[in-house]
């Protein structure tokens, strides 16, 4: 309970001092509204999962004293990445990240599934560090300074014809960062990992290690490469199209629950990875908008992961059957989420959608647009048919479980996220200008 | 002194050849080893971008990367006694369980 | 005011209704409907024609991006809320109090008319897509939970098919928003005076825009999971379908098509009648030979749509009266004939027409009422039928003859069917039911007899409703001409 | 000083090479010793002496007694490596050789006269000078630093340890 | 308002047969036999009389025309179209007609549907078709008029369908509404030309815009009018569209005899009549409607010649008269063609019920090969039914004779090779009805009909009237020469402005000589088939029973009209609309659409299977990725 109370503190520190804008430490690491509403947002997520941790590790009689170690290190490299000014920090943010993400991925020692999605993670971490190593160097060697803003100041200045080891860097960067947010060529140790590794972890890996990325990835374009050029741009819509086609593809045909919430986290980035081509003004608060739909519609999804897992080994879908008798209030709260993640009007999913869609219609990656509306109504395929084994059929008799108090209060609250989100999105548009 | 480029092509060398052992070795400790280059041949370049700006802050740089793969080596290695104590071997093709 | 509050209480009603599930939920939701009626009334009496928009509230939803919650009515809206809001109580009333979950069917069916009243109320663009999709999801719920045969695949196919159109739209939607000048917003006023479109643009436009409307009402080749629909949901559901949702998509075209891509309509006008009459025909002609009472009848209702749609693709002054008359004729006519349907199947439990019969012998008085509905829907003289179909007809003569004369084919091969249909269920001597089984009990004849008074009174009368429609009408016109 | 550059290059790309293609573990850890040395003695030559032995003793002392320190205890020294059919190898040295061209093509394209920052000084490497940077801007990346070693620490632990926890 | 007293009596004509429907219709089932029949007649006997009162007021000058504009209806182009009602001589005549013989035929029905399940219900369609039939006449505008027309249609439906048990009968019904709806397709087109030309539906303004307008023959006019006469073809069973009208013999008589050969049939008649502005200023339309009327003519005559049905002979010898009245109005004597539609009401009328007496005594007995000799069985329908044929074939002082006899003249005036068709049509009239009179009544019986059920005196009395007015009704119309045409000084008016049609009349001698050579003939041919009707019956007897000959058995089979309609039509719909269904539509739309969601999931199967598991090709196609990203940007940033 002390871990929570400290996240709580935390949390109250980062939103007090909401209106300063300076940074700290030779302006390494700066508190402008972008960082400290990122900041608060993987504060969130890793004070979700602290508290939905004790009862799932006891059950596996595990200790979970020591991975919530690893998740405030994770949460500390999170919150680094996402206030850096300094590359170093950025570099430094992410292998901290990066390391406990892949100590967490193995926890569970004793499966099998566990120790291979560590190993995956690792190996293709390692290699991919090793690529925003050398983006970094690069940027360094044409601007000279690690620092964001003096690269954003020399981007900006030279104008069109900057040397061309400085997009050659960018682009490494960018492959570097697609690799830890899952984008579509590097998305390969994705699904592996999170259907490897336990639920909770996938949950806190997915939701906080995602949003963390995007964050990261966010702010540097944001400070360091403001106009983005227009074919990197065409680059990243590339791989995001091929992102959201690869994760809606493959989840139409996954029979386990948690391999299919793996693919569709996949394809969720699919949809995020939009932001980068069109970074600007409302760049950061669409990402925000939709990092906090997405996280709310993750924690409701694979909770009802976890309160399976209490009962039965196996994760397959037609373990739902019959939810809606059983417990309504669940079945309820599954639904929304599936509806937010499937972009449907009365969730916040939709608007997060909305509000993409037109930052990137903004931009001019019509195309991209199109395609993203024809792989999300590919989607619906599959969240359609969670809620369709949720209503329909009769229910098997243990899913009567009674839901621990932790857990209704989380679903609790990123219901009331969701659905205030979705009727009044106006609270939140407008926040990060 | 020699021109700029020389590092850039041997870093990128060495980069290459690292990729290259990872994706021919199938045996872990080879593996760890060829990331250890392929960081290294970063260090490379860094080393000589500071030479060539005269500033120290690529040096500062390169500690710290030598204390991440430090970092990165004892946990893989943890890693990989942990899957050596489940399957005696160090090969990857063995771990294969995860697909579709 | 009153529209808002028209939207607002089925919502909340209906939202409550889903969680809790006691016996009275029946009764408690039919009052809803009822109030909701009086209330659509009295908006209807205090409406000045010649006024515009009235009604109207313009609250700020989302001010960083230009969204109102900006609500108003003119005459065609207000017909429409009306239509939905005279069909509600008969389809509550009409549900058999058998049903399982009465709490959440009372629910979703009340979230359900806010929705629709939403769609015909809205003049933002981004409100307008909302209600538009937060339409569909209850009529999916419906369908799934108290449908019939195999309502998975059949409902799955419906939704997407009908998903697909609508995203089409807010990309579309979304174009249009950008194009608006610098504090882009999605007001219909701004909305029409977007004017920077060339011909090709409005052309792709109008395609997103007309294939989501085409596969809600449906025209001719987007009609696929219409007749399925209809025959798996249960009848209310279908009632909803036909009687209500096929006219937003009429709404939608004659409100945000029309008036914001003029070019656009004017060059693919030709095609939009053509498919819609071909629809008209191909229905028609296949309702001919079907023997399951609902399908027949839903081709039956595909064929109607397809002259409506024709009507308004003619952009003439009286095919768009034709049009929003015949919207108000076809919904009552459509919702009478699946409850008869209903009836029908309920005691004889067959939808095969071959195998039913004789229920003029069994009940002469029921058999009279569906007489009177299988008038409205042939378009006989005196009903409100024959008023829409002369005027689509007249519209559709202006625009261009042969196809008035295919307009016209449907005429008679809709009376074909329809007597067809009379004569095999109510004619010939009793087969299957061994007692005299009571069809038109009290329960029926309140929905029914209502219903058919509409029928002949709106038939012999329809001056006040055509008073309401005309100046919004002309005012459309005006804003199609480009 | 041109030719020293040249030989400590070529030592470095064929010893690089070797690692790759030792047969056992122990001779890939000896070669890749040598390589650290040559890039070492690369820092020197870029006259950052104090990288050069911090590099020497990191990577030749630590890193290289941890991997023949973990191949000596789970005695992994036969060379056990199943041989892939031919085809896959080939792919996979054409793989690497397309990575390079590639990026070679792609910083080729580029002209090189970017300008320097600031005025040249030979005596950027002593440790004075390193000193006064690391302790001054680079002190927030130096705490985060020993949390990551923590983290790496406490992750071994987790991963590593016998025994049930 | 200050409505005078004619104007509501006019308003309250329509509606006292509604009232009676519905009385009947809703309250039917709980009165007796005897309610229900003085509620059916009693409605029909008062708006007799006010139409009586009408007459009588416009006889004596009191108002042309009478108009009451009850509410407005429709509004269309700029003006809007009344529920309005209007009478002139023209529909005055008309309700006459109606409103006279549909009382007769109401009480005739009351005994004749003694004891049948429907009572009440026959009476309320009965009343709603008078109410519909009146809508019809005295409606000002096409709308109204169009209204009381498919009304009709509808009724005749209900009507014949009204065994509704009997497939076969259903059958009949549905066909004479689909029909009649081809025709109105027609009609309605026409209504939409005249909005669009003239800008209004109310005769009134219509006919002036015409008038002035004038230019004969010019494409929109002959458009309106070929519009308007195919209408009118549906409706009066002309030559495309009458294959209906026999078969509609399935209702019971009384309903043959009102709709089937009185008042619905002419309904047409009456539409050109009153639309004679526009049809003479298309004279190419009225030369097709004489083509029309005449080929009908001789067609129905020559049908009826070989029929065995007795209802079926009346039937198709009314499609012939109907061919012989639109052949007047095709030579613009629109005041010959109505003479005919009254007196053929009457005595057509009285043929009908005539029969249905014959039926009603044989037990529904209606083959003529089983009937025979009934001439001393059934003296009183023997009489009645012999006034009938002798008016129907012509012989002078009977109706017929004067009438007909009208027709000939005109259409002699105007086309002679018409005159000599028709004349050849009169003759057969004469041969068919003579033959039905002897197989029914002369001859010895055959048949195995004893008891024969009684006529109680409601049926006799009707007879009785009809026979009289049949024998009567001719001196409503003499001859022109004689100066005494009433009918023509009557109805002048309302054609006041028909110029086209006095050029020079014939001499008086000419006139004499066609009427007594057209007499003479007839006579012969009566001569001949009495003389020897026992030899002539006898071999038709068996001829119809064996192999008929040749050129006999053509118009025996009614000229496979029937089956060609079926195979040309009817079949070719049901093939398509089966086609369509099982392969357009669920094959091909819909098969496309499940065919793109089953590739949808397959290729999300193979994306699936792209997920191998080996470390060793993740790496792999993870880092050929990354240098086609760089490949690509080599590709685009150049």
């Amino acid at each position: 309970m002390a871990l929570i109370a400290g996240l709580v503190l935390a949390f109250g520190i980062t939103l007090a001092d909401w209106g300063i804008r300076e940074s700290y430490f030779h302006n390494m690491i700066s508190s402008d509204s972008y960082s400290l509403s990122f900041s608060a947002l993987l504060i969130a997520c890793t004070g979700v999962s602290l508290l939905l941790s004790p009862m799932y590790y006891n059950r596996l009689n595990l200790p979970y004293m020591d991975i919530a170690a690893m998740k405030l290190f994770a949460l500390a490299g999170g919150i680094c990445i996402v206030s850096f000014v300094n590359l170093g920090l950025l570099f430094i943010g992410i292998e901290l990240l990066s390391i406990s993400s892949f100590v967490l991925a193995g926890s569970d020692k004793r499966n099998l599934l566990s120790n291979e999605a560590s190993l995956k993670y690792f190996i293709t971490g390692s290699v991919f560090s090793s690529f925003l190593l050398f983006g970094i160097a690069l940027v360094y060697a044409v601007t000279g300074s690690f620092d964001v803003t003096v690269i954003g100041a020399f981007y900006s200045q030279a104008g069109g014809n900057i040397n061309n080891l400085f997009y050659v860097g960018m682009l490494m960067i960018i492959i570097a960062l697609g690799f830890k947010v899952a984008a579509a060529p590097f998305h390969f140790w994705a699904p592996d990992v999170y259907d490897g590794s336990p639920a909770m972890v996938t949950l806190f890996l997915s939701t906080m290690g995602k949003i963390a990325a995007f964050g990261a990835f966010l702010r540097l374009f944001n400070q360091a490469f403001l106009p983005v050029p227009y074919h990197i741009g065409i680059l990243t819509c590339i791989m995001a199209v091929a992102t959201m086609f690869i994760g809606n593809l493959s989840a139409l045909w996954q029979d386990s629950y948690k391999r299919m919430l793996a693919y569709s986290a996949v394809a969720q980035t699919g949809y995020l990875l939009l932001v980068i081509p069109a970074s600007g003004s409302m760049s950061a608060d669409v990402l925000f908008y939709n990092g906090i739909t997405y996280i709310a519609a993750s924690v409701i999804a694979f909770s009802v992961l976890l309160l399976l897992n209490q009962y039965t080994e196996s994760e397959s879908r037609s373990q739902l059957i019959g939810l809606a008798k059983q417990n309504p209030f669940l079945a309820f709260a599954v639904t929304v989420a599936m509806l937010s993640l499937a972009g449907i009007p009365p969730t916040a999913g939709f608007f997060g959608k909305y509000y993409l869609f037109t930052l990137a219609a903004g931009a001019g990656y019509t195309p991209a647009v199109v395609f993203a509306v024809i792989s999300s109504l590919i989607s619906i395929f599959f969240y359609f048919d969670i809620i369709i084994k949720m209503y329909t059929g009769e229910a098997q008799e243990q899913l009567k479980m009674v839901i621990p108090p932790a857990y209704s209060f989380s679903i609790f609250v990123s219901l009331i996220v969701l659905i205030l989100l979705g009727v009044f999105p106006g609270i939140l548009t407008g926040l990060l200008q | 002194m020699i021109p700029l480029e020389h590092y850039l092509y041997l870093s990128i060398i060495l980069f290459c050849i690292g990729a290259m052992g990872v994706l021919l070795r199938r045996n872990m400790i080879i593996l760890f080893m060829c990331i250890e280059l392929m960081l290294n041949s970063a260090n490379l370049l860094l080393v000589a971008l500071s030479k060539f700006h005269s500033d120290n802050s690529a040096q500062i740089f390169v500690f710290f990367v030598m204390l991440v793969s430090a970092a990165e080596v004892s946990v893989g290695l943890a890693i990989l006694v942990m899957l050596y104590r489940n399957k005696p071997s160090t090969q990857i093709d063995l771990w294969k369980k995860l697909k579709e | 005011m009153i529209v808002t509050i028209l939207i607002v209480l089925p919502l909340l009603f209906g939202l409550a209704a889903i969680f809790s599930n006691g016996r009275s939920v029946r009764n408690a939701a039919l009052a809803v409907s009822l109030a909701e009626f009086c209330l659509a009334l009295y908006a209807a009496y205090s409406f000045v024609p010649q006024a515009g928009m009235q009604q109207v509230l313009n609250l700020p939803w989302i001010p960083a991006l230009g969204i109102h919650y900006h609500v108003g009515v003119d005459g065609i809206g207000l017909l429409l809320i009306l239509l939905t809001a005279l069909l509600m109580p008969f389809i509550l009333y009409s549900t058999p109090d058998d049903i399982p979950k009465p709490g959440a069917y009372y629910g979703l069916m009340l979230v359900m008319q806010a929705a629709l009243i939403g769609v015909f109320s809205a003049l933002d663009g981004f409100l307008f897509y909302v209600f538009w999709e937060m339409a569909l999801i209850p009529i999916w719920f419906l369908c799934l939970l108290w449908g019939r045969g195999n309502t998975v695949a059949v409902t799955l196919k419906f939704f997407i098919y009908t998903l697909f159109g609508s995203l089409l739209m807010l990309v579309a939607l979304i174009y249009l928003y950008l194009q608006t000048p610098q504090p882009h917003s999605f007001s219909l006023e701004v909305l029409y005076a977007v004017s920077n479109l060339d011909a090709n643009v409005q052309g792709w436009l109008f395609w997103a825009f007309f294939l989501a409307f085409a596969i809600k009402i449906p025209i001719f080749p987007f009609h696929s999971w219409q007749p399925d629909t209809y025959v798996t949901a249960p009848t209310q559901g279908t009632m909803l379908l036909s009687g209500i949702m096929l006219k937003m998509g009429i709404y939608g075209a004659m409100r945000w098509l029309i008036p914001v891509l003029p070019m656009g309509v004017h060059n693919w006008m030709p095609v939009a009648v053509a498919l819609s009459v071909a629809g008209a025909v191909y229905a028609s002609v296949i309702a001919l030979q079907q023997n399951d009472l609902k399908r027949m009848l839903a081709y039956s209702s595909m064929a109607h749509v397809g002259i409506i749609g024709a009507g308004l693709f003619s952009l003439t002054a009286n095919g768009l009266t034709g049009v929003v008359f015949q919207m108000l004729a076809h919904g009552i006519n459509t919702v009478a004939l699946f409850y008869v349907a209903d009836i029908i199947e309920r005691r004889n439990n067959t939808r095969n027409l071959n195998l039913l019969g004789g229920i003029a012998l069994a009940d002469p008085r029921f058999s009279v009422l569906v007489f009177v509905c299988v008038l409205g829907a042939v378009a006989f003289p005196l009903t409100n039928g024959f008023i829409g179909e002369f005027y689509l007809l007249y519209g559709l003569f202006e625009y261009n003859l042969p196809m008035c004369i295919a307009g016209g084919l449907t005429v008679i091969l809709g009376a074909a069917y329809m007597l067809q249909f009379f004569q095999k269920t109510m004619f010939g001597n009793a087969i299957s039911t061994p007692h005299k089984p009571v069809y038109a009990g009290k329960s029926e004849l309140y929905v029914l007899v209502p219903l058919t008074a509409i029928i002949l009174l709106t038939g012999i009368y329809p001056k006040p409703l055509l008073n309401l429609a005309a100046p919004a009408i002309e005012q459309l016109l005006q804003l199609a001409q480009f | 000083m041109e030719i020293a550059f040249y030989v400590l290059a070529v030592s470095a790309i064929l010893s690089a090479l070797a690692v790759v293609f030792a047969k056992s573990p122990v001779y890939s850890v000896l070669w890749l010793i040598l390589t650290f040395f040559t890039i070492a003695g690369q820092y020197v030559l870029l006259n950052a002496q104090f990288l050069a032995a911090v590099h020497v003793i990191v990577y030749a002392g630590a890193i290289m007694v941890l991997f023949l320190f973990v191949i000596m205890l789970l005695n992994l020294n036969i060379a056990t490596e199943p041989v892939k059919p031919v085809y896959m190898r080939a792919y996979e040295i054409v793989g690497g050789c397309v990575l390079c061209l590639t990026m070679v093509a792609a910083i080729h394209t580029s002209s090189f006269e970017f300008t320097p920052v600031n005025a040249y000084d030979n005596s950027i490497g002593t440790i004075e000078k390193l000193g006064v940077t690391l302790y001054n801007n680079y002190i927030f990346i130096f705490e985060v630093s020993s949390l990551l070693f923590l983290a790496a620490m406490i992750g071994a632990v987790i991963l590593a340890k016998k025994g049930d926890i | 308002m200050n409505l005078t007293f004619a104007q509501i009596a006019l308003a309250a004509l329509p509606f006292l047969p509604l009232a009676g429907f519905a009385v009947n219709g809703l309250w039917g089932r709980r009165f007796k036999e005897t309610t229900i029949g003085i509620v059916g007649c009693g409605s029909i006997l008062l708006s007799f009389l006010l139409s009586v009162f009408l007459f009588m007021a416009n006889l004596s000058g009191s108002f042309a025309t009478v108009q009451v504009r009850l509410f407005d209806w429709i509004p269309v182009a700029n003006g809007s179209i009344g529920f309005s009602l209007m009478a002139d001589p023209l529909s005055l005549i008309m309700l006459l007609v109606i409103t006279g013989v549909g009382l007769l035929i109401h009480l005739y029905s009351v005994g004749y549907m003694h004891g049948d399940a429907g009572f009440a219900r026959f009476f309320a369609y009965l009343n709603l078709f008078i109410f519909f039939m009146l809508l019809l006449v005295l409606a000002d505008n096409f709308l109204l008029l169009f209204a009381g027309w498919e009304g009709v249609g509808l009724c005749s439906f209900l009507l014949i369908g009204f065994w509704f048990t009997n497939e076969s009968y259903n059958a009949a019904a549905k066909k004479a509404f689909v029909m009649n709806r081809i025709g109105d397709l027609g009609f309605l087109l026409g209504m939409f030309l005249i909005v669009f030309t003239y800008g209004s539906l109310n005769f009134d303004q219509v006919f002036t815009a015409a008038a002035t307008a004038g230019g004969a023959n010019n494409a929109t006019i002959i458009a309106i009018t070929l519009l308007l006469f195919w209408g009118a073809c549906g409706k009066s069973a002309q030559i495309p569209l009458y294959t209906w009208l026999p078969d509609a013999m399935a209702g019971p008589t009384p309903v043959s005899a009102l709709i089937h050969a009185a008042t619905m049939v002419t309904a047409g008649i009456y539409l050109v009549a009153r639309c004679h502005v526009l049809f003479s200023l298309a004279p190419f339309t009225l030369s097709v409607v004489l083509a029309v009327g005449v080929a009908t003519a001789l067609l129905a005559a020559t049908i009826a010649l070989f029929q065995t049905d007795i209802k079926k002979v009346l039937a198709y010898s009314t499609v012939s008269q109907l061919g012989y009245m639109f052949a007047a109005l095709g030579t613009g004597a629109y005041v010959a063609g109505l003479f005919h539609v009254v007196t053929h009401a009457f005595f057509k009328a009285l043929l009908f019920l005539g029969a249905g007496a014959v039926i009603h005594a044989l037990h529904h007995e209606q083959d003529l090969r089983n009937m025979g000799g009934l001439r001393t069985e059934l003296p009183f329908v023997y009489r009645i039914f012999l006034v009938g044929t002798l008016a129907i074939s012509g012989i002078p002082v009977f109706s017929g004779f004067f009438s007909k006899d009208e027709i000939l003249m005109n259409v002699f005036q105007h086309h002679t090779v018409a005159w000599g068709l028709l004349f050849i049509g009169a003759l057969l009239t004469t041969f068919y009805m003579f033959r039905l009179l002897a197989l029914a009544f002369w001859g010895e019986k055959r048949g195995h009909h004893a008891n024969y059920v009684p006529m109680n005196t409601t049926m006799k009395l009707p007879l009785a009237v009809l026979a009289f007015l049949s024998f009567a009704g001719g001196f409503a119309g003499l001859p022109e020469f004689t100066g005494l045409n009433w009918l023509h000084h009557y109805l002048s008016p309302v054609f006041s402005d028909v110029t086209l049609h006095n050029e020079p009349h014939l001499s008086i001698g000419v006139e004499l000589g066609l009427m007594a050579f057209t007499v003479l003939a007839i006579a012969g041919v009566i001569w001949f088939y009495a003389s020897r009707f026992k030899h002539l019956q006898t071999r038709e007897l068996n001829q119809l029973n064996g192999e008929l000959p040749w050129y006999k058995k053509l118009p025996a089979n009614k000229y496979y009209v029937d089956e060609w309609y079926n195979r040309l039509l009817v079949q070719p719909i049901n093939r398509l609309s089966d086609f369509l269904y099982r392969v357009a539509d669920t094959l091909i739309i819909d098969g496309l659409v499940n065919r793109i969601g089953g590739m949808v999931l397959s290729a999300g199967n193979r994306a699936r299977k792209l997920q191998s598991g080996d470390i060793g090709i993740y790496l792999y196609v993870m880092l050929a990725g990354a240098s086609g990203l760089f490949l690509l940007y080599v590709l685009l940033g150049s």
